[in-house]
């Protein structure tokens, strides 16, 4: 003690000191600095990832195709394609000139090596899945047959595999030179083809990439994670800032220049910023009520349909999203090119008809427990306003909050009467439907068991007329509205702050970031 | 005569808060090299004066009124820089307590040299040695190694040699001593105020001894002051006071003082009460990782009878063994050798219901040997809760009765902080004595309390003992009250008797040098009047 | 005189928390839980005296319904730790021995971990409600309470008032329950005030990591968390809860000390 | 004191041992799951399956455990399930952040709060008195991360003095890191000295009380010296105590804390692992943060002696 008091001392006179000396920053460089809420797993793309490992993974690599602002897939490394064989092969036609980060040039080789390696069980692939038994189909052969050339074989026709390919969850199916992995097949670092390259990473703290000058862009413009990408900023740091308050507080003070992802509660603040611009873009995630039809109480479909009858959708909407986002009680996004007049059908409040449904099902104020959690402040919010809502037609429902690993676990069990919830974007309609629907004996995760529906789905997936997709997908939605395993009740809506010196950014359907395109003045 | 060291006109001081006065109007006065005795129980005021001298009162407590005068100068009017200037050189004080009145943090040699350091402008050389002569002048066995240790590792009476060294140090013209023995054995405090008289009358210091022991006034002190609750009764030299005291109280004070009793009628005959044949008692050594130190052995061989109704008296300074010897005879701490029989019965290691109802202990403490929680009235019937086919009734009218026997009746109710020391302490003998034992042991039952309080106590004990004819072990270093209770007398030195017998044989003819050594330092009132300190100073 | 005005304060302050617990019970000025879409974020006014939060709700209804669940999950958490915390000290202070060595060690061990994370954890398992919390702090502070316990039954065992009732003849639990129990009280109290305090500001730390009386009942912990991100647009939202568990905190930590000093035996001898 | 020192550790053996077994079970003991977690709403049971196989989770608990307690004792604490780090000079790096600022602002806390409760105590009663007292229950009684908000209000978006966000390890940068830490480590020493100030003006009080600080008085002390040689190293010795206690608690992370101002701390690593059901890193976490407690303590106590001689560590 006697010895650390005058260092102590020391320490608070430097830093009083240094209060005054305020770091100084590279003048040449441009810098966009973001955040993320929590680091990111790996540099692995579609192995050991999370939302976050993806965004920042999409700057770095790509695939051969990738999905554009509407959803529909389009060409990136490819520079064209065509199926033949009854569907069932799929030609890839290279764009030349495409470099990888270190200078090498990107060869059918390149795209052989790197689709078998993510279909190597040994790399964990997240999406390996979808190709194997229980998959959307079977990769039989990879083949290249010029340099320029790759020929894909699966073993039964699928509309899913383009959009699967393109999936960025599953990293986007990117194509990465060899040096990516050591001898052993270990993971070192990704050296793709995208127009960032990655810089320094400290975990925790923050992830840089910087600007690929040997980047070859696509000439049609930004679209999605497809067109046109160039790097306007030299580096782009994402610091991890797991607060929200904190990073609001950062974009205030200048020291962040974007913050995605942000949160509803932070926009009325933020709105009324001068320095501070708003980007709001609708999403393709679904916030809604889920059923357990199972329950003793709620397998009558007159209560769930009384609930559904009571809530004022739009109001909630409107509430949570703070006019961000619209109702919908659609499995389909709004943003989907399928989501037509039929899906805009949902519930229409109506306390009378509510009220009759509750008196035949014979309710008399048993309580439902409804699961929530405040890891996502909008599907809490939406829980209480659900509560509230449902207690003025006199149905008890009790919120009980877990913490999000914990509802999973109850999701995934289907342990559960009722629950808030939130699903990822599904960038396809069959695969929107896909995550609610299923046998709920082999699959207690599932929501909606309807054999008949699950037909419909299974012809869905297997074709590619437009038209015929819809009639299903209007069906579908019908019988969805009449069954009511669940009610949807927003999209949400992809929230961005920015500084006003930061030009280019736009959101799109997918919620991740993109600085492509993206300026700093 | 020249003008007095000291003279205190009129002092007074009250209790800031509740407006209480402390000290109402005593006046005083310290020849040069005189030795005066400040006498007063509890509560008469007598710290306080002391304190209000060197102006450190206690907080809560402020003077109110008076003068006090050292060598002329005001010490009430002086400013707080010129008080530091006086503590010390002019007037140094030794405390009560000698565990708490040294800083334990500091070493020996560095509290000494503080004053020191302070007052003179000398090297530290210089301080070093002048701090060194006087721990030898004070025969501290290693004066270098003392200046360097810390003061845990001494014990009392070393501590309070230390706590004179280095206030003598400083040669200072008054010191004044506030109770600085009571703490210690006897022995211990004839060599500590002998050392402090030798001292003073080399420096030509005049003291002020504030104490409540009148054997100490009669062996030490030329004058003597008597205060009782902040008044002043009498003054006058300490021979007059003792001998022919003018006032009621100072008369009760005297007269509190034990005097041999008659010789009881009760020596035992027949087979012993109680019979220790060998008995050990060894403490554990430390608990090292790999060997258990070595025990310490305070109690060691020792053979004792006591028959039924009598009373033995264990004497015997600290560290003797006499309190351990006690606590074994009751079976509270294990014997780890020899045998106790209670009635002819081995009761050394099986517990004996027999025996433990028929026992009892009564603590020098009384206020940590009461229950802070239970009222008066629990406390003395808690013992006949293992009395069988008691009806409450009974019980109750058993308490009230013995409450009567010690002069507390109707006192039931109250919660033993609402009593005094001498009051507490009657309750700890009404629940000593309340189940009728046939053995009580006693330890420095008197110690702790007023010299009239004691007195009183002792009476009460005696009486006690005569009416329900208890056998008694009497623990005390006191030989004077020994003296007044005791039937035989067992006088122990490191764990061992080193000599036992009648109570006037080992007063009128002790044998071994211990015995005498301890009777010589027993402050008792003899008049062969104090060691002059003017005559021969 | 300062013991006096302190206690004062402290009882003004938890006179005040304790009827706004009472008076909620059966009336607060609206419903705290109702939802008003239409009078969302309202600074405060005549009709909403401290605004209303983002579900334009009554933020001052909800500061006195949450001063009711408060004071119960404090109280309730405060008596299962000293209630589990004074049996576990007294037996291992009375055994002794192997008993006391391994109690002590599980003890010594618990109190390894940072509470507060240890009731996250316990929290996670039982469940995030009223009785979660409850069941979770008391867990987490049943071991500092049995640490104290058994030092002060340590030292009492040590007083001659124990050994005259051995003397007398009592048995050692006679002894334990009838003389040491009722002196290890006062600490116990003493450490029960600051505990309420603690369990309020546990109760906050839960609820802004995540976890805690789950809303929408309101409690001034899981508030204090809702406000966190209107704490510049809508001051008020923070401000309430946040003064209020300070203000109560303040009350029952000067009334606590007033209660040591009360029990202080040197106070008690004058 | 060697012999002490073994002795001591030998003691910790048992404890250690029964936090790791209670850290394990518990672990265990809440629901969910980490692969779920990772896989989010999207997985499918295949996946979780073969990801759990991988993890080894599929095998028998006590198996897991046995596993993982034969590893520790090579000093390997596993590797993260969410990001695959080693878990250890995870902890470490983690640790580095929270021990910066708890050092730090108990340091500075005791500077401010000794000083301060040895005042208030020679002065007990007095407005001075009731100033300190006042303000350091005060200071007790704020919750630690509203308190934080409140400072970052003020500091940070007020008068824009100190940057909000950011984290700059002090080997990189000490002047940047401290500029980050600030505000941190000024919450925490606020907190603390309000916890102090008491602890100290208690001690101090029962200090005064006794007679050698008279006694020094009525050597001629000047009252400096005497508060400063006398009084102050004796009632600092209980305060030690209780500076060892906080310590031991909060090395094992400050939680709110980083949250409020988003350090990567042990305390954030910890409640962020709890929440993604990361194993390893919770168990490792937890023992460590133990193991802390119990190296503080046994520093605390072997320091005892140079406030209190009277107290040997041999």
């Amino acid at each position: 003690m006697h010895a650390r008091r005058p260092s102590d001392l020391v320490v608070v006179g430097l830093a009083l000191a240094c209060l005054f000396v305020m770091p100084v920053r590279a003048a040449a460089e441009t810098v966009l600095r973001t955040r993320l809420n929590a680091d990111i797993r790996s540099t692995d793309p579609g192995t050991n990832r999370d939302a976050n490992t993806d965004g920042v993974v999409a700057h770095l690599v790509e695939g051969l195709v990738a999905f554009r602002e509407d959803t529909s897939v389009g060409p990136m490394l490819a520079e064209s394609w065509s199926v033949s064989n009854e569907g069932k092969t799929y030609t890839f036609r290279l764009r030349q000139g495409v470099k990888f980060h270190n200078g090498a040039t990107m060869t059918a080789e390149d795209v052989v090596w790197s689709l078998k390696r993510w279909l190597d069980p040994a790399t964990q692939w997240r999406c390996l899945s979808e190709f194997g038994p229980s998959g959307i189909a079977r990769i039989e052969k990879i083949e290249a047959a010029d340099p320029q050339t790759v020929a894909v074989t699966l073993d039964q026709p699928t509309a899913l595999f383009l959009p699967t390919l393109a999936r960025p969850d599953c990293g986007q199916t990117a194509v990465i030179h060899r040096d990516s992995v050591g001898p052993d097949g270990k993971w070192i670092a990704p050296i793709g083809t995208g127009p960032f390259k990655l810089g320094e990473w400290k975990r925790g703290q923050h992830i840089d990439v910087i600007r690929f000058d040997g980047y070859a862009s696509r000439s049609e413009p930004r679209s999605g994670y497809a067109g046109a990408k160039t790097a306007e900023v030299d580096r782009v740091r994402f610091n991890v800032i797991p607060d929200s308050s904190a990073a609001k507080a950062g974009l205030l003070s200048g020291s962040l220049d974007v913050i995605s992802a942000l949160g509803v509660p932070d926009l009325d603040d933020l709105k009324s910023r001068p320095e501070v611009q708003i980007s709001v873009t609708p999403a393709l995630g679904l916030t809604g009520i889920l059923f357990q039809t199972r329950d003793p109480l709620l397998k009558d479909v007159r209560i769930r349909r009384a609930i559904a009858l009571c809530l004022d959708t739009a109001e909630i909407a409107d509430v949570v999203m703070q006019g961000t986002a619209r109702a919908n009680n659609s499995a389909l996004p709004i943003g989907s090119p399928f989501y037509g007049e039929v899906q805009t059908h949902g519930y229409t409040q109506n306390i009378a008809e509510a009220k009759k449904l509750l008196v035949e099902a014979g309710y008399r104020g048993q309580p439902i427990k409804m699961i929530a959690n405040k890891r996502y402040g909008f599907v809490f919010d939406s829980a209480v306003l659900v509560q509230a809502m449902a207690q003025g037609l006199g149905v008890n429902i009790e919120i009980e909050v877990l913490d999000w690993a914990t509802q999973l676990d109850r999701y995934n069990r289907g342990d559960y009467q009722a629950m808030a919830f939130v699903y990822s974007a599904r960038l396809d309609a069959s695969l929107s439907f896909e995550m609610l629907m299923g046998p709920k004996a082999t699959q207690p995760r599932k929501i909606w068991d309807n054999p008949e529906a699950q037909e419909m789905l299974r012809q869905s997936m297997m074709t590619d007329d437009t038209a015929k997709r819809q009639a299903l997908f209007d069906e579908m939605h019908r019988r969805f509205i009449k069954d009511v395993p669940m009610i949807v009740l927003f999209n949400g809506a992809e929230l961005a702050a920015l500084r006003k010196n930061v030009k280019g950014y736009a959101g799109w359907l997918y919620p991740q970031p993109r600085f492509w395109g993206v300026s700093v003045q | 005569m020249t003008m007095p060291l000291l003279t205190v006109e009129n002092l007074r001081i009250d209790a800031a808060r509740t407006g209480a006065t402390v000290v109402d109007g005593v006046s005083f006065a310290i020849e040069r090299g005189e030795f005066l005795a400040v006498v007063g129980e509890s509560g008469s005021g007598k710290t306080a004066a002391a304190r209000a001298i060197l102006g450190l009162l206690p907080t809560g407590l402020v003077r109110t009124g008076g003068q006090i005068l050292l060598d002329g100068e005001d010490l009430a009017a002086a400013s707080p820089k010129r008080m530091r200037a006086l503590r010390g050189p002019a007037v140094g004080m030794v405390f009560q307590e000698p565990m708490v009145s040294l800083n334990p943090a500091i070493s020996i040699g560095a509290q000494m040299a503080e004053g020191l350091a302070l007052h003179e402008r000398i090297s530290r050389r210089e301080i070093r040695r002048r701090c060194l002569d006087m721990l030898t002048r004070v025969q501290i066995r290693d004066p270098e190694s003392t200046f360097d240790a810390y003061p845990h590792e001494f014990s009392g009476g070393m501590r309070q040699r230390i706590m004179l060294a280095s206030v003598m140090l400083l040669k200072p013209k008054l010191l004044i001593a506030d109770e600085p023995t009571t703490a210690l054995d006897t022995l211990t405090q004839r060599e500590v105020l002998d050392l402090m008289v030798a001292l003073a009358r080399d420096h030509g210091t005049s003291v002020m001894l504030i104490t409540h022991n009148l054997g100490l006034v009669a062996r030490y002190a030329q004058r003597a002051v008597v205060l009782r609750q902040g008044r002043l009764v009498e003054t006058g030299s300490a021979s007059q006071i003792l001998s022919a005291p003018r006032e009621a109280y100072t008369r009760q004070l005297v007269d509190a003082l034990p005097r041999r009793g008659a010789p009881s009628a009760r020596n035992a005959t027949g087979e012993p009460l109680v019979s220790v044949r060998a008995l050990n008692v060894e403490f554990g050594g430390r608990q090292r990782l790999f060997r258990r130190g070595k025990g310490i052995s305070a109690v060691n061989g020792v053979d004792l009878d006591i028959g039924a109704g009598e009373t033995v008296a264990v004497v015997g300074g600290s560290g003797s063994g006499k309190t351990t010897l006690g606590r074994a005879m009751l079976r509270l701490i294990p014997a780890t050798g020899g045998e106790i029989r209670f009635r002819g019965k081995e009761v050394t290691t099986k517990p004996d219901r027999e025996f433990r109802l028929a026992s009892q202990l009564v603590f020098q403490d009384p206020y940590s040997s009461l229950d802070p929680r239970m009222r008066v009235g629990e406390i003395v019937a808690e013992p006949l809760r293992h009395v069988p086919e008691l009806t409450s009734a009974e019980r109750d009218r058993r308490v009230e009765a013995m409450l009567e026997e010690v002069g507390l009746t109707g006192f039931g109710q109250r919660w033993p902080h609402e009593l005094s020391g001498g009051q507490r302490q009657r309750i700890a003998i009404a629940r000593a004595i309340v189940r009728h034992p046939s053995f009580v042991v006693a330890d420095e039952p008197v110690s702790a309390l007023d010299m009239t309080i004691q007195a009183q106590v002792l009476r009460l004990f005696e009486r006690l003992q005569a009416q329900y004819g208890f056998a008694c072990l009497f623990i005390s270093h006191d030989l004077a009250a020994v003296e007044q209770v005791a039937d035989r007398v067992v006088v122990m030195q490191g764990g061992r008797i080193v000599e036992q017998g009648t109570r006037n044989d080992i007063f009128d003819r002790p044998q071994h040098e211990y015995t005498k050594a301890l009777l010589a330092a027993a402050p008792v009132l003899d008049f062969s009047g104090p060691e002059n300190l003017r005559a021969s100073g | 005189m300062r013991v006096r005005t302190n206690t004062a304060i402290g009882g003004v302050l938890m006179a005040l928390v304790l009827g706004a617990a009472a008076t909620a019970a059966f009336w607060t000025p609206f419903d705290p839980l109702r939802v008003n879409l239409r009078a969302r974020l309202q600074p405060p006014s005549s009709l909403y005296w401290l605004g209303t939060d983002e579900f334009g709700r009554d933020v001052l209804s909800r500061v006195m319904a949450g001063a009711a669940t408060s004071v119960v999950v404090a109280l309730l958490t405060v008596t299962l730790a000293i209630g589990f915390g004074v049996m576990v000290g007294v037996v291992t202070g009375y055994l002794r021995g192997w008993t006391d060595r391994i109690i002590m060690a599980i003890n010594d061990a618990l109190l390894a971990f940072p509470g507060i994370l240890l009731a996250l954890a316990i929290m996670i398992v039982v469940g995030a409600n009223k009785f979660g919390l409850v069941l979770a702090l008391g867990l987490a502070y049943i071991p500092s309470v049995a640490r104290v316990v058994r030092g002060t039954v340590l030292s009492i065992r040590e007083k001659e008032y124990i050994e005259a009732s051995r003397v007398i003849g009592n048995s050692e639990l006679y002894s334990m329950l009838r003389h040491v129990l009722p002196n290890a009280v006062a600490p116990v109290a003493v450490l029960a005030t600051s505990m309420f305090g603690w369990v309020l500001l546990a109760e906050s730390a839960l609820s802004f990591l995540g976890l805690g009386v789950p809303p929408p009942a309101p409690t001034w912990g899981n508030m204090l968390a809702a406000s966190r991100p209107y704490m510049e647009s809508a001051v008020w939202l923070g401000m309430a809860p946040g003064l209020c568990i300070a203000l109560t905190l303040l009350g029952i930590n000067l009334l606590g000390d007033s209660l040591r000093d009360r029990l202080d035996p040197r106070m008690a001898h004058g | 004191m060697l012999g002490y020192l073994a002795r001591r550790l030998a003691m910790t053996v048992p404890t250690l041992l029964l936090v790791a077994i209670g850290v394990f079970t518990l672990v265990r003991l809440i629901p969910g799951d980490p692969v779920q977690v990772m896989l989010g709403d999207a997985a499918d049971p295949a996946q979780i399956a073969q990801m759990r196989a991988q993890l080894g989770l599929d095998q028998p608990i006590p198996l897991q455990f046995v596993h993982w307690l034969a590893r520790l004792l090579t000093g390997d604490f596993g590797h993260s399930i969410t990001d695959n780090l080693a878990v250890l000079p995870l902890i470490l790096e983690r640790f580095q952040v929270s021990a910066v600022i708890v050092l730090v602002a108990v340091g500075l806390a005791a500077c401010v709060a000794v000083p301060a409760g040895l005042i208030a105590a020679w002065r007990q009663n007095s407005a001075l008195d009731l100033a300190v007292v006042g303000s350091a229950t005060l200071l007790l009684s704020i919750p630690s991360f509203w308190l934080g908000l409140l400072l970052l209000l003020l500091f940070g978006l007020k008068l824009k003095w100190l940057p909000v966000i950011g984290y700059v390890p002090f080997s990189e940068n000490f002047w940047q890191a401290m500029v980050f830490m600030l505000l941190p480590i000024a919450t925490l020493t606020m907190i603390e000295i309000g916890v102090l100030t008491r602890m100290a003006r208690a001690a101090s009080i029962e200090v005064l009380r006794l007679e050698y600080v008279t006694h020094a008085r009525a050597k001629g002390v000047p009252e400096w010296l005497v508060l400063g040689r006398h009084v102050l190293p004796n009632a600092f010795a209980p305060t030690w105590t209780l500076i060892g206690l906080v310590l031991g608690h909060l090395l094992g992370g400050i939680a709110v804390i980083e949250t409020v101002f988003t350090l990567p701390g042990l305390g954030r690593l910890l409640v962020d692992s709890i929440f993604a059901r990361d194993y390893p890193v919770v168990q490792g976490c937890l023992l460590f943060t133990a193991v802390i407690y119990v190296v503080v303590n046994l520093i605390v106590d072997l320091c005892y002696p140079l406030f209190d001689p009277r107290v040997t560590v041999a």
